[in-house]
């Protein structure tokens, strides 16, 4: 082929982040004299609009027709700069970035090391632009309908928004009815509204909207497709049914953490010993424990959070309130009683929380900080044992009725879920969502995304919030009525495939089939993922992955493996080493 | 079933040129793959249809000058055009077997018959032993029913051979049986029924001391390889190791061109991802000081490895073509039988054993990707 | 064995509001000396159950009422009334110290803690011809206590005579008839004796048709304002006044001072009342006057330790003096002058650089004084 | 070996980009220092490393090689690092085999959230070559 | 983000005003627009991006701040389906839900957006460079009359600032404008007038934000009184690589060796009428002491507070890692800060001592809790909305009407109707871009059949 790269390689500061610990300067020099580089600058920010524009004007001024950039992680900016750069019409895959930030500039020392492996990283992306190929992105329609999974109160908020917004939605619940965890409560706070109140009228909604099939005792099977078009099966009640979705909500909740593991507080031992869902049945009716009413209650918090020792590390973020509200209920429903709550910290972090806390403490519930030790009986009573730490002495509490705010914990059935749609999980064991800060709600997977407590702890009005937000941004594709396919899958090269058929066999997504006459195998780019296994698979290098091809990573390989201090070879002639800033 | 082909005044040849033809003649087959006796007395490998060339056909040359398994592959490929039958030895057969795996060919249509078999010579032992005394067809047998190496001083086996490990056919359809018997008596031929009927056979069970010689034959083969794997092993270990090894290769491609496995249709250090560019070789020399020409000759034979190890059925045909007489086939056999093992596969042995880099379990090699 | 019932103390004052802090404590300057720690007796009180032992609980009169505790409190504790509460209960089972208990009878039998007969309540005047308050004189000057009978006190309240004079304001005092605010009886904790003395006090101001009143002490003029039950009467201390008359350029110094002063807040002026601009303001109007800030000023103002009863109390740790350290922290300021607005805070601070030698240094006087000086 | 103790290995790293990479990059915004000797390629997943990508370097005088893949069950394809733990097991048999030191070629699981995992393997897998000394491929050109 | 679908002819779909330009209106305004809906953002100052744009970074990832807005600021500014109005305001508003008319005033630049590439030479040149206080850099930072508030502004259009030029207060700048003359590009146009655009809305999204308490209210703390007492955004801003000392953590060269953390301050505070949490500070200053613990070797790091609040995802585990780092956490609420020789001194009682405890330190870093804005009252009043009783905007039900306003069709997002973090300030944005979603689709839906009528 007769092409000629010309490469532009752009080096950013990122205010210090790089320039405080990699010789920008020296890199840049450096990459002028590279094979193809016709220009190579650098620049505080590359992905302002400045930097960006210091990248537009080079590809249309000195005809680039690759471009390096070398920043942050392709994570990050990687869409950026290739929107920047398809904005002068340079095809967005013939752009390629080097992480030196991530994986050099915040990783190591201020050092000639440094500045070294920087140098490598540049190059290693400068071979491989050398080697990059145009792709086109295409456009698939998408099917106006989605699936949720999880009839709780965030489930059934998406689907509705769904609904309302026009798309058919399909609700999977595994359980007889809808409700979940809120449909066990009895009031909420801080409002104190009952919760029949607010679930209620959005189970009814649920039950009853035109565009929306609520399906219980039912639950998903199998997940084929792709964002746009999944195939999904679901097992409703004895049969078995297919549905087509263009987008997927998991809703599927929390369990509630097991005050057995924390033998000493004796839960299962003691009767009076009971948890805040407990008590939350409890205060429906009289409340009662041993057939007498309560004289003095006393409320345990972070039972199962902020636990280190039993792998539960995160705070639950509800109990707090939880209690807090529960105090206020006793002492409402038990004048005489005393009420004691124990804790850590008191997390009352939500609007209207501290507050709440203030009138919950005016109300004369007894906060003391501590984490109680353990409980002992003591005649027909039992003792919590704590320490004070605001008095800085132990003490020995009585009570009749002991409230554990038992924490959230993932789902005991997380595992099956994330491995039926491959999505990954947070160390604390809820699911992961692609980004904590911009994308709370997206998962790795195109079109399936996270709402409510099975991300992590949350209470209603949070759920709620995270429910709707899920709920517009898997809107987003059906709105569009169209999803980009990715540009980057496997291609066979027919001169090479001897059609083996080893590459079908290891592809997981059956993309990969015999031609009926040629006999070499074709790849279908629309079931294609882009993994490259196939390619790995294929030993004449018949297959290759588009954008990950073996010359570009061989290409990549001669350079990293040369670790020899990297040499500054004169810059060829029209390259320029430029530094506006 | 069993039956025994009739041997008129010793002569085992006749008998299985008749036989042969008359699987022709029959229209049982449509062609056989077969070594033909050429002038000069080479055995070339053909694809027979006329009978009446059957007369020059000679199974039982001592020589493999290509693993059939190519052969068979070219003339089946993904079906066989017809009624297609092949003279095999057992290294053939497991590679064609592979190569069914490997969709390079298929058994469907194809009768394979096997021999037997004592062990071949390389080409150029085969020619000199044409000449001498003793080295006749004769000797060959007896070596055989005796189960002794048919080789003699000077005029070795392949080494290949010596540490055969399959000297029998077992997954031929048609299988003449040598070991421990005495051809010129008759011929002990395992066939199909219906064959048999079409072709008038009738059963006749003459086993002797197959077994005991077939495992006296193993036992020395055994041995032999142990010994032989054991010496590569130490020079692939030793100071330098493989690369040293592999110092007098030429990268001239003749053990992949030989290899029945390697069956890609342009090797991927042939295609254009190795045809580098001129300032490549110069940055790459300046790396080391110095760069080897032909560039990557281990980065070739390892990835070979990576590549057909699994599958390699150890026929040794690497060794035999290699211009710098480098042991290819031990090396390979050496290597292959550690991954192998591995996975617990046995090339060639059915094609119900899945190829092992193209299958998995979630639950094998847990301890794998853990830190140690 | 001191019992009392802590569960009504907390709901009387609020403590369940507290979020234990410690921004009280952390505040207090007597947490410094002493046992005292404000938010540890709340959550004593909370945490009490039904009895509480007062018993050796001796810091609680430590407390100097200076509210720098309240003042801060987020969540609107009071604790500085918590503490006066708990005297209280002292008070009842009549376990106090001697000097309280001659103090609290001193006032009730002769109108001031300082154990001075009545009838000599107004002799600090006689040569300086006041009117006796009558209905129609614009100002009630009440005088207090101590500026009445301690020698040092009268000059201050002699220079605000003048300055009053010199201003042409109307005002009368009430001579032998004025009677103690009670102020420090309520710090005391003798809350029934306080209360007497304030039905009496109001209905004297009322037949004699109040309207306006200025003190020359903070604390009498923050029990007024803050104490009493609402009587429609408007009390100001006497540097607002002053403040007013010098912005309405009816009180003019023709005198110089070339002197650097720093200004002490007194608890009862500042923090308890917000009042920092208007003392400061008078000195400003002092020609010559060159005014240095301590660091801590304002709402930081370092207590005299003079309230709360303290007069008559040595506190548990008087080997270390809060207005020893006042008074170093003004010579380090620079200044020459210590200038205050309070008798009692006038006293301790005198006393303080005598004490340290320092009277060549530096001198304490009463904003009144300086004014005065200055015509 | 600790006579190599003062030499740099050199390792090249191949890194899923739904898991190890972003476990990189983790490391990175968490400022977690480990040693620069190690050079990142990022391959969309663990099973796309061709046995020849880890041969190269090791013929070049790589020291050593590090695959970084999902962990069994969380791959974004799957079971891609299914499949790479079989191509493992059959290239360090080949290695083993074959007289070049398997110890130089390490696979790991490391997920987006262990950045601090990502930092210590490298760490470790630095020590590690540094009691192995240089890799002897360095001086043969011959390779 | 080329060739974006636009539900009706050439976008005359239903359209969706978003005010504020933060993160959660940016957030609201891209997830409508990549549904294919116009957007009309309006952001009163002169770039996009808020508050977050001056964080340095995040908790408790760590990732910095304008690394992960900056892309997002880009899409938005480039994004064909959003119209942004920066340095304006809206000022009127009429219709009701499906059916608002906007009224934005575009407050004058006196420079051509259409001109100028922002190269900066006119900064440069201006007579005041370098002696007005940057608000971007929470007033630590300098810099002209005629600016960018920082670098990565979108749009990277220079304004000129009518309270600090010479020319528009004094009506005369020296013999020549120097900025007139420096500027290549001839943007700058001191003759532009305020213009009004008139724009229908099928629904309203108020982002408009939040204020940061003023620590003068909390005299004792001597914040304005000691230098070295600064807030946390302050201190964001010192920490930021793009801030005024370029990362380092000093006020006068020399980095401070003993740092206080005061959390709570404007925050659950009932004597100023602030009873509310402002849910941020705990985990801002976790963040903020590990910043300094990485930045300034050996520093001797304490953090008062009143209760830990880290309840969200990775908040705890973050806690305990700054912990283990070895800053020093007491459960203590300051009383007063006061001056001893060149130190500060923290006095404050370690609750958990039970002792009062009097800390020294070089740098005090008070975590300034989160306020309603200054002009919430006005805005809400403009809007026909409710605030609640401390200030914010009033959402329709605490939890299942959480974006909806009492206004149908108005909603409400991130900060202006409660103090929020970055994550859940998206999830709220998300939240009622879906509720504006919908309320879109059913607008589309009658404009349909009602154009299939005529």
């Amino acid at each position: 082929m007769t092409f000629t790269p010309r490469i532009g390689v752009y080096v950013c500061h990122c205010g210090i982040n790089i320039a405080a610990t990699v010789d920008v300067g020296a890199v840049t020099q450096w990459a002028a004299g590279l094979p193809g580089v016709v220009v190579s600058r650098d620049y505080t920010y590359m992905c302002s609009d400045p930097g960006q524009a210091l990248i537009q004007n080079d590809i249309r001024e000195l005809g680039l027709n690759r471009v390096v950039v070398a920043s942050c992680s392709p994570r990050m900016h990687e869409p950026t700069f290739r929107a920047a750069v398809s904005a002068v019409d340079l095809n967005p895959y013939c752009f390629e970035m080097a992480n030196i930030r991530e994986q050099c500039s915040w990783v190591h020392p201020a050092a000639e090391t440094t500045t070294q492996k920087a140098m490598h990283l540049v190059g290693s992306a400068v071979a491989k632009a050398a080697l990059l190929q145009p792709l086109e992105q295409r456009q698939a329609p998408t099917t106006p309908a989605a699936l949720v999974i999880g009839g709780g109160i965030a489930g059934m908020q998406a689907a509705l928004d769904i609904a309302d917004a026009g798309f058919e939605v399909t609700l999977v619940e595994r359980t007889s009815s809808l409700g979940g965890h809120v449909g066990l409560l009895h009031r909420t706070f801080p409002t104190l509204e009952p919760t029949a109140d607010l679930l209620g009228a959005i189970v009814e909604r649920a039950t009853h909207h035109e565009r929306l099939r609520v399906l219980t005792e039912a639950e998903v099977t199998a997940v084929g497709g792709f964002v746009g078009n999944f195939d999904v099966d679901i097992r409703h009640g004895h049969e078995e049914e297919k549905v087509k979705v263009g987008a997927i909500i998991v809703a599927s909740g929390f369990d509630v953490f097991d005050a057995r593991r924390r033998p000493e507080l004796g839960y299962g031992v003691y009767p009076e010993v009971i948890t805040t869902p407990e008590f939350e049945q409890l205060s429906q009716s009289e409340v009662k424990i041993n057939g007498r009413e309560p004289k003095n209650v006393v409320f345990i918090q972070c039972v199962g959070s902020r636990d280190q020792a039993l792998g539960h590390p995160y705070c639950s973020r509800v109990c707090c309130m939880v209690t807090a509200k529960q105090a206020r209920l006793v002492r409402e429903r038990l004048p005489n009683a005393r009420v004691t709550v124990f804790y850590m910290d008191v997390r009352a972090f939500g609007k209207g929380f501290e507050e709440f806390y203030d009138a919950t403490r005016q109300a004369g519930v007894l906060y003391r900080r501590g984490n109680p030790s353990e409980l002992i009986r003591r005649g027909d009573r039992v003792v919590v044992r704590a320490e004070d730490t605001l008095l800085g002495e132990p003490v020995e509490v009585e009570a009749d009725l002991v409230i554990l705010a038992v924490g959230m914990a993932p789902r005991a059935d997380t595992d099956a879920l994330a491995g039926l749609l491959k999505l990954a999980r947070s160390s604390d064991g809820f699911f992961m969502e692609a980004h904590p800060k911009l994308r709370p709600v997206d998962t790795a997977m195109a079109g399936i995304f996270l709402a409510g407590a099975c991300q992590g702890p949350k209470d209603i009005t949070e759920t709620i919030a995270q429910a709707r937000a899920a709920a517009a941004t898997a809107m987003i594709p059906l709105m569009r009525g169209e999803v980009t396919v990715e540009a980057a899958t496997s291609v066979v090269d027919e001169e090479l495939c001897a059609g083996c058929g080893q590459c079908a066999s290891i592809c997981t997504f059956g993309a990969l089939t015999l031609h009926p006459t040629k006999g070499v195998m074709v790849s279908n780019a629309v079931l294609c993922q882009g993994c490259g296994a196939c390619a790995t698979a294929c030993p004449s290098g018949a297959i290759n992955v588009r954008h990950f091809t073996f010359d570009q990573v061989m290409a990549q390989i001669n350079v990293v493996s040369d670790f020899r201090a990297p040499v500054f070879s004169a810059a060829p002639a029209e390259a320029e080493v430029a530094s506006p800033s | 079933m069993k039956t025994t082909i009739p041997v008129e005044d010793g002569d085992v040849l006749a008998a299985i040129r008749a036989f042969l033809g008359r699987l022709l003649e029959s229209g049982a087959l449509e062609a056989i793959y077969v070594p033909l006796e050429a002038a000069g007395g080479a055995a070339v490998p053909a694809l027979v249809t006329d009978p009446a060339r059957m007369a020059q056909a000679n199974p039982l040359a001592p020589v493999m000058p290509i693993n059939g398994a190519r052969a068979v592959s070219a003339l089946t490929g993904k079906k066989a055009p017809g009624r297609v039958g092949a003279v095999l030895r057992s290294c053939e057969i497991r590679a064609l077997i592979e190569l069914v795996k490997l969709q390079q060919a298929t058994l469907e249509g194809l009768t394979m018959i096997g021999l037997d078999c004592p062990g071949t010579f390389e080409v150029p032992r085969y020619m000199e032993r044409q000449g001498q005394a003793g080295g006749g067809l004769g000797d060959y047998l007896a070596a055989a029913r005796e189960g002794r190496d048919p080789g003699s001083d000077g005029l070795t086996l392949r080494t290949a051979c010596q540490m055969c490990l399959h000297p029998a056919a077992d997954q031929a359809a048609i299988r003449f049986e040598l070991f421990g018997l005495d051809p010129t008596q008759g011929i002990p031929v395992d066939i199909p029924d219906a064959l048999a009927e079409q072709l008038g056979y009738s059963a006749a069970s003459a086993d002797g001391a197959r077994q005991a010689v077939l495992e006296k034959v193993l036992a020395a083969h055994r041995a032999k390889r142990d010994g032989a794997l054991a010496a590569v092993r130490a020079q692939m270990n030793a100071n330098g190791g493989l690369p040293s090894l592999f110092n007098a290769c030429i990268r001239c491609h003749n053990c992949m061109t030989a290899c029945p496995i390697c069956y890609c249709k342009t090797c991927l250090f042939r295609s254009a991802s190795f045809d580098h560019k001129p300032d490549h070789y110069l940055s790459a020399a300046q790396r080391k000081g110095a760069l080897r020409m032909l560039s990557d000759a281990l980065l070739f034979q390892l990835t070979r490895m990576n590549h057909m190890s699994a599958s390699c059925v150890g026929c040794g045909m690497c060794t035999s073509t290699c211009p710098s007489e480098i042991p290819v086939g031990m090396i390979f056999s050496a290597v292959g039988e550690q991954v192998q093992a591995a996975f617990g596969y046995e090339p060639g042995r059915s094609l119900e054993d899945p190829l092992p880099l193209v299958t998995f379990q979630a639950n094998e090699w847990t301890e794998v990707g853990e830190a140690k | 064995m001191l019992q009392i019932e802590a569960h009504p103390i907390t709901l009387q004052y609020d403590l369940f509001d507290c979020i234990q802090c410690g921004k009280c404590t952390g505040g207090c300057p007597m947490a410094m000396k002493t046992r005292l720690n404000p938010r540890s007796i709340i959550l004593r009180l909370l945490t009490a159950g039904d009895g509480f032992d007062l018993e050796g609980r001796e810091e609680l009169w430590d407390c100097t009422t200076c509210s720098t505790c309240s003042s801060r409190c987020p969540k609107k504790v009071n604790p500085m009334e918590t503490i006066i509460g708990l005297r209280g209960a002292f008070v009842e089972k009549g376990r106090v110290h001697p000097n309280v208990k001659t103090a609290l009878e001193s006032t009730f039998r002769q109108g001031n803690p300082l154990t001075m007969p009545r009838d000599q309540r107004g002799a600090w005047a006689k040569d300086l011809g006041l009117k006796e308050y009558a209905e129609g004189t614009e100002f009630l000057y009440y005088v207090g206590c101590t500026p009445s009978y301690d020698p040092r006190a009268q000059k201050v309240a002699r220079s605000l005579v003048t300055l009053l004079q010199k201003a042409g304001i109307d005002f009368g005092v009430l001579g032998n008839q004025e009677n103690c605010c009670g102020s420090e009886v309520r710090r005391l904790g003798e809350q029934g004796l306080f209360e007497m003395m304030a039905e009496e006090n109001t209905e004297t101001y009322k037949g004699l048709g109040v309207k306006k009143m200025l003190t020359t002490s903070p604390h009498c003029f923050n029990v007024y304002r803050n104490d009493y039950p609402k009587n429609g009467m408007a009390v100001q201390h006497y540097t607002q006044v002053l403040a007013g008359l010098v912005e309405e350029k009816r009180l003019e110094f023709s005198g110089k001072l070339e002197k650097t002063i720093t200004y002490h807040d007194p608890c009862y002026l500042g923090k308890h009342n917000g009042i920092f601009d208007e003392p400061r303001e008078v000195l400003a109007a002092i020609p010559g006057a060159t005014l240095v800030e301590m660091d801590r000023s304002r709402q930081k103002s370092l207590c005299c330790e003079g309230g709360g009863g303290r007069m008559w109390l040595e506190g548990t740790n008087p080997s270390v003096r809060l207005a020893q350290m006042r008074v170093k922290e003004a010579l380090e300021a620079g200044a020459q002058v210590l200038a205050t607005a309070c008798p009692f805070c006038l006293l301790t601070l005198d006393e303080a650089v005598k004490h340290l030698n320092a009277e060549d240094r530096l001198q304490v006087l009463d904003i009144a004084e300086l004014a005065a000086q200055a015509l | 070996m600790s006579d190599n103790g003062n030499f740099e290995p050199r390792i090249v790293a191949f890194l899923c980009n739904w898991c190890t990479y972003t476990g990189a990059d983790l490391a990175g915004t968490s400022r977690l220092q480990y040693p620069p000797n190690v050079r990142i390629i990022r391959t969309m997943c663990s099973s796309a490393v061709d046995p020849v990508y880890v041969l190269k370097p090791l013929m070049e005088g790589a020291d050593g090689v590090l695959i970084g893949g999902c962990h069994p069950g969380d791959c974004h394809y799957q079971t891609g690092n299914y499949k790479t733990r079989r191509r493992y097991v059959a290239l360090h048999e080949i290695l083993k085999a074959s007289g070049l030191d398997e110890r130089r070629v390490w696979l790991r699981w490391i997920s987006a959230s262990e950045g601090q995992k990502f930092a210590s393997t490298i760490g470790e897998m630095v020590a590690a070559m540094r009691e192995l000394g240089p890799n002897p491929t360095r001086e043969n050109w011959a390779v | 983000m080329n060739e974006q679908p636009t539900h009706g002819s050439n976008g005359r779909g239903p359209a969706a005003l978003v005010i504020g330009g933060g993160i959660a209106g940016i957030q609201a305004s891209l997830d409508i627009a990549e549904a294919g809906f116009r957007v009309h953002l309006v952001e009163r100052s002169p770039s996009i991006g808020g508050r977050m744009s001056q964080l340095d970074k995040t908790f408790p990832t760590l990732d910095c701040s304008s690394c992960i807005l900056t892309p997002k600021m880009v899409d938005a500014g480039r994004h064909p389906n959003i119209d942004l109005y920066t340095y304006s305001e809206v000022v009127q508003v009429t219709g009701e839900a499906g059916d608002f008319h906007a009224r934005i005033r575009v407050k004058p630049r006196y420079i051509d957006p259409e001109k100028c590439h922002g190269c900066g030479l006119c900064a440069e040149a201006c007579r005041l460079a370098g002696r007005i206080s940057s608000d971007f850099n929470a007033g630590m930072g300098k810099r002209a009359a005629v600016y960018v508030p920082f670098p990565q502004a979108v749009p990277l259009v220079y304004t000129v600032d009518p309270e600090a030029c010479v020319y528009l207060t004094r009506g005369v700048c020296g013999k020549t404008f120097k900025c007139k003359d420096a500027c290549t590009a001839g943007a700058i146009d001191f003759d532009q007038k305020e213009v009004f655009v008139d724009v229908d809305a099928a629904t309203i999204i108020n982002a408009t934000g939040f204020d940061v308490f003023d620590p003068n209210l909390r005299p004792e703390l001597g914040y304005g009184v000691y230098p070295h007492v600064i807030t946390s955004l302050e201190f964001e801003r010192l920490a930021s690589a793009s801030g005024p000392t370029a990362g380092k953590i000093t006020l006068d060269g020399t980095l401070p060796k003993k740092l206080v953390f005061i959390q709570c301050v404007g925050s659950r505070d009932r004597s100023l009428n602030l009873p509310y949490c402002s849910r941020v500070c705990c985990m801002a200053v976790a963040k903020q002491a590990h910043l300094a613990h990485d930045r300034i070797p050996g520093a001797e790091i304490t953090v008062f507070y009143i209760d830990i609040r880290a309840f969200g995802k990775g908040f705890e585990e973050f806690y305990d890692r700054v912990r283990h780092e070895g800053v020093l956490y007491r459960r203590g609420n300051p009383s007063e800060v006061l001056r001893r020789g060149d130190r500060l001194v923290v006095r404050a009682e370690d609750t958990l001592l039970g002792e009062p405890v009097e800390v020294e330190a070089d740098l005090v870093v008070l975590a300034v809790g989160i306020r309603p804005r200054a002009d919430a009252q006005s805005v809400a009043e403009m809007l026909g909305l409710a605030l609640d009783e401390n200030g914010f905007f009033q959402e329709a039900h605490p939890k299942v009407g959480i974006v909806e306003s009492n206004r149908p069709g108005v909603l409400l997002a991130g900060c202006c109707q409660g103090p929020k973090d970055i994550p859940d300030t998206v999830a709220h944005a998300k939240a009622a871009a879906s509720a504006a979603l919908i309320q879109m689709a059913q607008t589309q839906k009658v404009m349909a059949t009602a154009h299939a009528a005529n």
